[in-house]
């Protein structure tokens, strides 16, 4: 057994739909160790939320079809029974999701959720469960938390809510915390709240954090590595510094460059990605983002690139024509 | 935001937007019922109410397709002419309670504010009143009865319901961006009604409008039951099963034709209406 | 919650107060002068002075009201001309059947629905799901009076089972045995026209609750199934049910006079239609208020279950 | 930096309340500020903040308690009607949401078409040909998609005929409410890239309403910051992006994120969460959460005031930059 907490290999997550099979995920790998924050950016349809999903084996079991492996603390997740998988639910990997609106169930009050889950999985009575769930309550940061205990997620703010689904998630001391967009709809306060209330839990339940989001903004300064994803596949990963720094994969650089920055000037032209990204379910045979792609040649609409090895360890990208790696470290 | 919908697009097999072979058989029988009802007096059908001693309690034969009843009238001939009570009360009922209701409906929801509050408070106080019971009570006093009676006092009574499921319907539309977009853009009202909250709630209207001839053929079935829809010896579907319950066990063809009749039509609104409405992809509206 | 309640109470007082008015008004429905077409045209003068005293029919037709209205607070709905009887009187010997009808219809109807809504939602568009729902869709087009027809033809006369009619009819109280096996065929009529409507209505909305992120979270805890199923699915799935459940029993009443009438059960729906038959106007008024009235608490009991259920009603 | 020239949009002491059973939400309270002809303002805050409630009340569809909206000289508050039709067609609106900004059951053409076709300004041959041309300086191909419903378009496509349609009857003013808020970055940088060129193709005055302060920066001369209905200060993008004098502004750029992990922020995270607009606090609307709050603050509502040339501040105790 390696060191890693978690270990993707050559992950595949298919769906069969009426237009044809799509393949949301298409052959991931990647490792995880002990108290890492790993950050996974994407755009919309990318698959980081299918790869999040696959990984915690929270995927529909109808119509997909997934290969390949995730070893999770040593225990294989892909193609186990949903027995399997609950037994390591709460206890091993968490989640917290995107929607705190949507992912609280609306007829039930706040603290209940929280210690069904402390009794079902832990075995915890009633009153250990209650004194437990008000503990987590007041270790993320909700005020007053006996009152709020008998609220209804209605009668809450976003980010309070989404402070209780982390609470929730956090019940049973997972060692794998994975945050799907957890700040998306939040304001920049909030999610500046959320975000370190993120990195304090993290150091308290020692656990490693994966982090989904569609800002790099979110995850430069709070991740340790990161992985680029682009039409369900790695475009880019690396240590943070590298991606943002020694990025040699076009995309990675027009994501960085057509985010607009707080420290541009008034009227500063973006860069701009032509196109859109690719249907998945009819996905051109070479790279993936060579029709948008500036530096695109023959070769890579014919042949798809794999990862390769960069200058810096661990820093890898799937690109035939990259990009020169300036290790002076010019910004974008 | 849109994140996890674009991707969960994926998820589920997308609904097959298509509307089937059995819905356009659904359509071409609902067809043939109209048309058959329109044109009973061109069809080669002997008289309804000609009682032909001769053939009595007669099962299916050459001449008399689905037999004859114990008056020796032809069965096929009751049959069709019965459709028409059923067809007429459906659709004259649906049209004032559409005429009614759906106008209403689009502009309390469109204009909101006081309009629409008065109107729905009232509408809400119809709505409790149990419709069925009015419907009988006011028919057992309005005397004579007649088949316009009939169809004004359905009609009446669905008209809060027509306008509360077009008041939401409309309302989900109205509240969209485009609608304000318009608004912005100088459309009058008129226009907004007709060119985009239209089209919008017709298929919801629709599908609505199918169960609701359904519903209301149900009823005229039961009121017919009850002696309280138009009077024998003229046919219905609801009479014509009533009478001949009690000679069942002889003549079971009495029952089974005009049964099969009102089941099938009602099968084919119900299922027409359901297909509309995944069709359209409306969410399950509340009847 | 409390403040919800009591503003459904006031609506609920409004809502009784234009039932009263409209089953009031429904004399003067009535061709010609009310007193004649009640009693006849061979009336005694007494009796025409009786009708008119009851109604009041010689005063102004607010004050008519209001004459009506405060006998019938004090349980007074009048005599039958008919059958001489006082008509709150046969009501009340008439409606513990359509209660009792009402509650085994319902509770059948829950007991099929639950269970099989839930099975169906688990895997939708599976066999089981399919069987079902074509099952269920042709169900609700057959009218429950097509079914009380052939169920009769079935069990009375295959079975040998006569309909021995209204006469012979024996209620709860005195032998439950026997007032069951009557009870039976009608319950089960009516339990089948709302099993389609509950089974479809709850298979939708379960299957719509079942895709929503907060099941997804709560598998994600590691909860069982069946925990899934009933803690956090069917609790949300089961407002829209209530809902349901509320406005079909007012709809059922059509069908549950049809059966009472074909069965020969003596509820307020064969009450109904005897009354209609023989021109009793005062009876059928009665039954209508006090029909009307039910069907509304009915609703009001509905709805206050349905906001136990869901506290964001309560909280608008 | 004081215009002399006359303001293309004068709002005054607009109010906006909301009546909720027998509760009050104050969602506007005496917001003022120009907009000049050319110009793009930004106009930021945080949601529930009024932002998007001060547009609707400017075009009217959210009718103002108070105040005034003054467009090009005229006052349009009170028009009703015709008048206020023709008004609204001087300033137009671009919605957050891109798929319910389009009529699913209407074709693309049809949809650039309605003002058109509502005023008649325009019709046969003529009309056909303004609409390609709105069309294709949106970058929407007509000939391919002119007749497609718009259900069938990405989000960034949607909000380009949306763009497209507000521009259809030549406005002098784009109040853009969220419009790339629900948009992929690399598609957001296409439509704000878009604006740009439209906004000089077409000399139009921008008020630009958004959450996200790197957009707004991105795009607006001059930034208006709002919080829980009030205005808190306003000035030239630059001068209060770097040194905002408001102590809600610099929390608000404190927590905005830069996509670099050596941005530096100033750390200082604001706690807590902004108070319900039903019962705002008494004085300033910020001092429940400000650290520098005194009982000045409780007490007496500040008044914008200038503490550079075109910089305003509704602050008692404001940053001043040396």
């Amino acid at each position: 057994m390696s060191d890693h907490l978690l270990e993707v290999k050559d992950l595949r997550t298919t769906f069969r739909t009426v237009a044809g099979a799509v393949p949301a995920v298409g052959g991931v790998s990647f490792d995880l160790g002990s108290n890492e924050t790993l950050g996974i950016v994407g755009e919309s349809g990318s698959g980081k939320t299918v790869l999040a999903r696959t990984i915690m084996g929270l995927q529909p079991r109808t119509n997909v079809e997934v290969t390949g492996s995730v070893l999770l603390n040593g225990h294989e997740v892909v193609g186990a029974s949903e027995r399997v998988m609950r037994s390591m639910w709460a206890t091993e990997v968490a989640m917290v999701f995107q929607d705190p609106m949507t992912s609280l169930n609306p007829v039930m009050r706040i603290g209940r959720q929280i210690d069904e889950t402390l009794r079902v999985r832990l075995g915890m009575d009633r009153r250990a469960a209650h004194a437990r769930a008000l503990e987590l309550l007041t270790m993320v940061g909700i005020p007053s938390a006996a009152s709020r205990y008998r609220a209804y997620p209605t009668e809450l703010s976003g980010g309070m809510r989404q402070r209780v689904v982390i609470a929730t998630a956090l019940a049973c001391s997972p060692k794998l915390l994975i945050a799907d967009e957890p700040t998306t709809g939040l304001d920049v306060t909030i999610q500046a709240q959320i975000l370190n209330l993120l990195d304090t839990l993290k150091q308290q339940f020692s656990m490693s954090v994966i982090l989904i989001t569609h800002d790099l903004g979110v995850v430069a300064t709070r991740a340790t590595r990161i992985i680029v994803m682009y039409a369900g596949q790695i475009a880019e990963m690396g240590d943070t510094r590298d991606i943002f720094y020694h990025h040699r994969m076009p995309y990675t650089r027009a994501l960085l460059e057509s985010s607009p920055k707080v420290s541009n000037a008034s009227h500063t032209r973006l860069a701009v990605i032509a196109g859109r990204p690719p249907n998945l379910s009819t996905m051109p045979p070479g790279c993936a983002f060579a029709p948008r792609c500036a530096y695109a040649t023959e070769q890579c609409h014919v042949e798809r690139p794999t990862l390769r090895e960069a200058a810096q360890p661990g820093h890898r990208f799937a690109c035939w024509n990259p990009l020169p790696d300036s290790s002076e470290g010019t910004r974008p | 935001m849109t994140d996890l919908l674009d991707e969960q697009a994926g998820f589920e097999p997308l609904a097959e937007r298509r509307l089937g072979p059995l819905f356009w058989i659904c359509v071409g029988w609902l067809t043939l019922n109209v048309l058959a009802a329109l044109l009973t007096n061109v069809l080669p059908l002997v008289n309804p109410l000609y009682q032909n001693y001769n053939v009595i309690n007669a099962g299916p034969s050459l001449h008399h397709l689905f037999g004859t009843d114990d008056l020796g009238r032809d069965i096929l001939s009751r049959v069709v002419f019965g459709s028409r009570v059923s067809l007429a009360v459906g659709s004259g009922a649906m049209i004032i309670g559409f005429g009614i209701g759906m106008p209403l409906g689009m502009l309390a929801a469109y204009r909101r504010g006081r309009l629409d509050a008065m109107l729905t408070a009232v509408m809400y106080v119809l709505l409790a009143f149990p419709a069925i019971i009015a419907v009988i009570a006011v028919i057992s006093f309005w005397t004579p009865r007649t088949l316009l009676k009939l169809i004004i006092v359905i009609g009446l009574a669905s008209v809060s319901l027509v306008y509360r499921v077009i008041r939401s319907a409309t309302l989900s539309v109205a509240t969209k961006d485009f609608v304000t977009a318009a608004k912005v853009q100088g459309s009058t009202d008129r226009r907004i009604l007709l060119r985009e909250l239209l089209p919008n709630i017709a298929p919801i209207a629709v599908s609505f409008l199918l169960i609701g001839v359904a519903t209301v053929v149900t009823l005229e079935g039961a009121l017919a039951f009850l002696g309280l829809s138009v009077n024998p010896p003229t046919p219905s579907w609801g009479n014509m099963i009533n009478e001949s319950r009690t000679v069942m066990a002889q003549n079971p063809w009495l029952v089974i034709f005009p049964s099969l009749a009102l089941c099938l039509f009602l099968l084919c609104l119900n299922f027409i209406g359901d297909r509309l409405r995944s069709y359209f992809d409306v969410t399950e509206v509340k009847l | 919650m409390l403040k919800y309640v009591l503003r459904r109470l006031v609506t609920l007082v409004g809502i009784v107060f234009v039932i009263s008015v409209g089953s009031f008004y429904l004399i003067h429905l009535l061709p010609g002068d009310p007193a004649t077409v009640i009693l006849g045209t061979g009336a005694s003068p007494a009796n025409r002075a009786i009708l008119y005293k009851q109604l009041g029919l010689n005063k102004p037709i607010i004050e008519q009201y209001f004459v009506w209205i405060v006998n019938v607070l004090h349980g007074n709905l009048g005599t039958s001309f008919i059958s001489q009887t006082s008509v709150a009187s046969t009501i009340r010997a008439a409606y513990p059947i359509d209660l009792e009808l009402i509650v085994l219809s319902q509770l059948l109807a829950f007991a099929g629905a639950i269970p099989l809504a839930m099975r169906s939602a688990r895997k939708p568009n599976g066999l089981i799901d399919r069987v079902l729902s074509a099952g269920s869709f042709t169900l609700l087009s057959i009218p429950p009076f097509i079914i009380i027809v052939v169920l009769v033809l079935v069990v009375s006369i295959k079975l040998g089972i006569s309909n021995t009619g209204p006469s012979s009819f024996v209620p709860l109280t005195t032998d439950w045995r026997v007032n069951l096996a009557s009870m039976a065929l009608p319950s089960i009529t009516l339990a089948t026209a709302s099993f389609v409507l509950y089974f479809r209505v709850l298979r939708s909305d379960l299957i719509a609750t079942l895709q929503e992120e907060f099941i997804t979270m709560a598998r994600s805890k590691g909860l069982s199934q069946r925990r899934i199923m009933w803690r956090h699915a069917f609790r949300p799935s089961s407002v829209a049910l209530l809902g349901t459940a509320g406005v079909n029993i007012g709809g059922l009443l059509a069908g549950g006079f049809v059966v009472q009438y074909l069965l020969g059960i003596p509820g307020l729906g064969y009450t109904l239609i005897s009354a209609i038959a023989s021109s009793d106007y005062l009876l059928v008024q009665g039954i209508v208020l006090v029909v009307s009235v039910g069907v509304v608490l009915i609703n009001f009991l509905f709805d206050f279950l349905t906001s136990l259920v869901d506290p964001r009603i309560s909280r608008d | 930096m004081t215009d002399e020239r006359q303001p293309l949009l004068k709002v005054r002491d607009l109010t906006v309340n909301f009546t909720k059973g027998t509760h009050v939400v104050s969602a506007v309270a005496d917001v003022s500020f120009d907009v000049y002809e050319g110009e793009t303002l930004g106009l930021v805050g945080e949601s529930g903040c009024g932002k998007s409630t001060t547009g609707k009340a400017l075009m009217k569809i959210v009718e103002p308690t108070s105040g005034t909206v003054e467009l090009d000289g005229v006052d349009i508050t009170h028009q009703r009607g015709r008048a206020l039709r023709h008004a609204r067609t001087r300033m137009q609106m671009v919605f957050q949401d891109p798929i319910s900004s389009l009529n699913p059951r209407r074709r693309v053409r049809g949809i650039v078409a309605e003002p058109l076709d509502a005023w008649k300004t325009v019709r046969g041959d003529e009309r056909a040909r303004l609409v390609d041309d709105l069309l294709n300086q949106v970058g929407i191909d007509p000939d391919v998609y002119g007749e497609r419903y718009a259900r069938q378009f990405s989000g960034g496509q949607c909000q380009r005929i949306s763009i497209a349609r507000a521009l259809a009857m030549r406005p002098q003013l784009l109040i853009c409410d969220e419009v790339v808020s629900a948009l992929d970055v690399s598609v957001q940088a296409q439509i704000l890239n878009l604006l740009e060129d439209l906004k000089a193709e077409y000399g139009l005055t921008l008020l630009f309403i958004a959450h996200d302060l790197a957009v707004v920066k991105n795009i607006s001369d001059r930034v208006a910051v709002m919080y829980l209905g009030r205005i808190c200060e306003i000035g030239p993008s630059d001068v209060l992006y770097q040194a905002p004098a408001h102590p809600y502004t610099k929390f608000l750029l404190g927590a905005a994120l830069d996509a670099d992990p050596d941005s530096v922020g100033t750390g200082a995270v604001l706690e807590g969460e902004p108070p319900s607009p039903l019962n705002p606090p008494s004085g300033c609307r910020f001092r429940s959460r400000c650290p520098f709050a005194t009982e000045r603050c409780a007490a007496e509502v500040p008044l914008a005031h200038e503490v550079a040339p075109g910089h305003q501040v509704a602050c008692h105790f404001p940053f001043i930059a040396q």
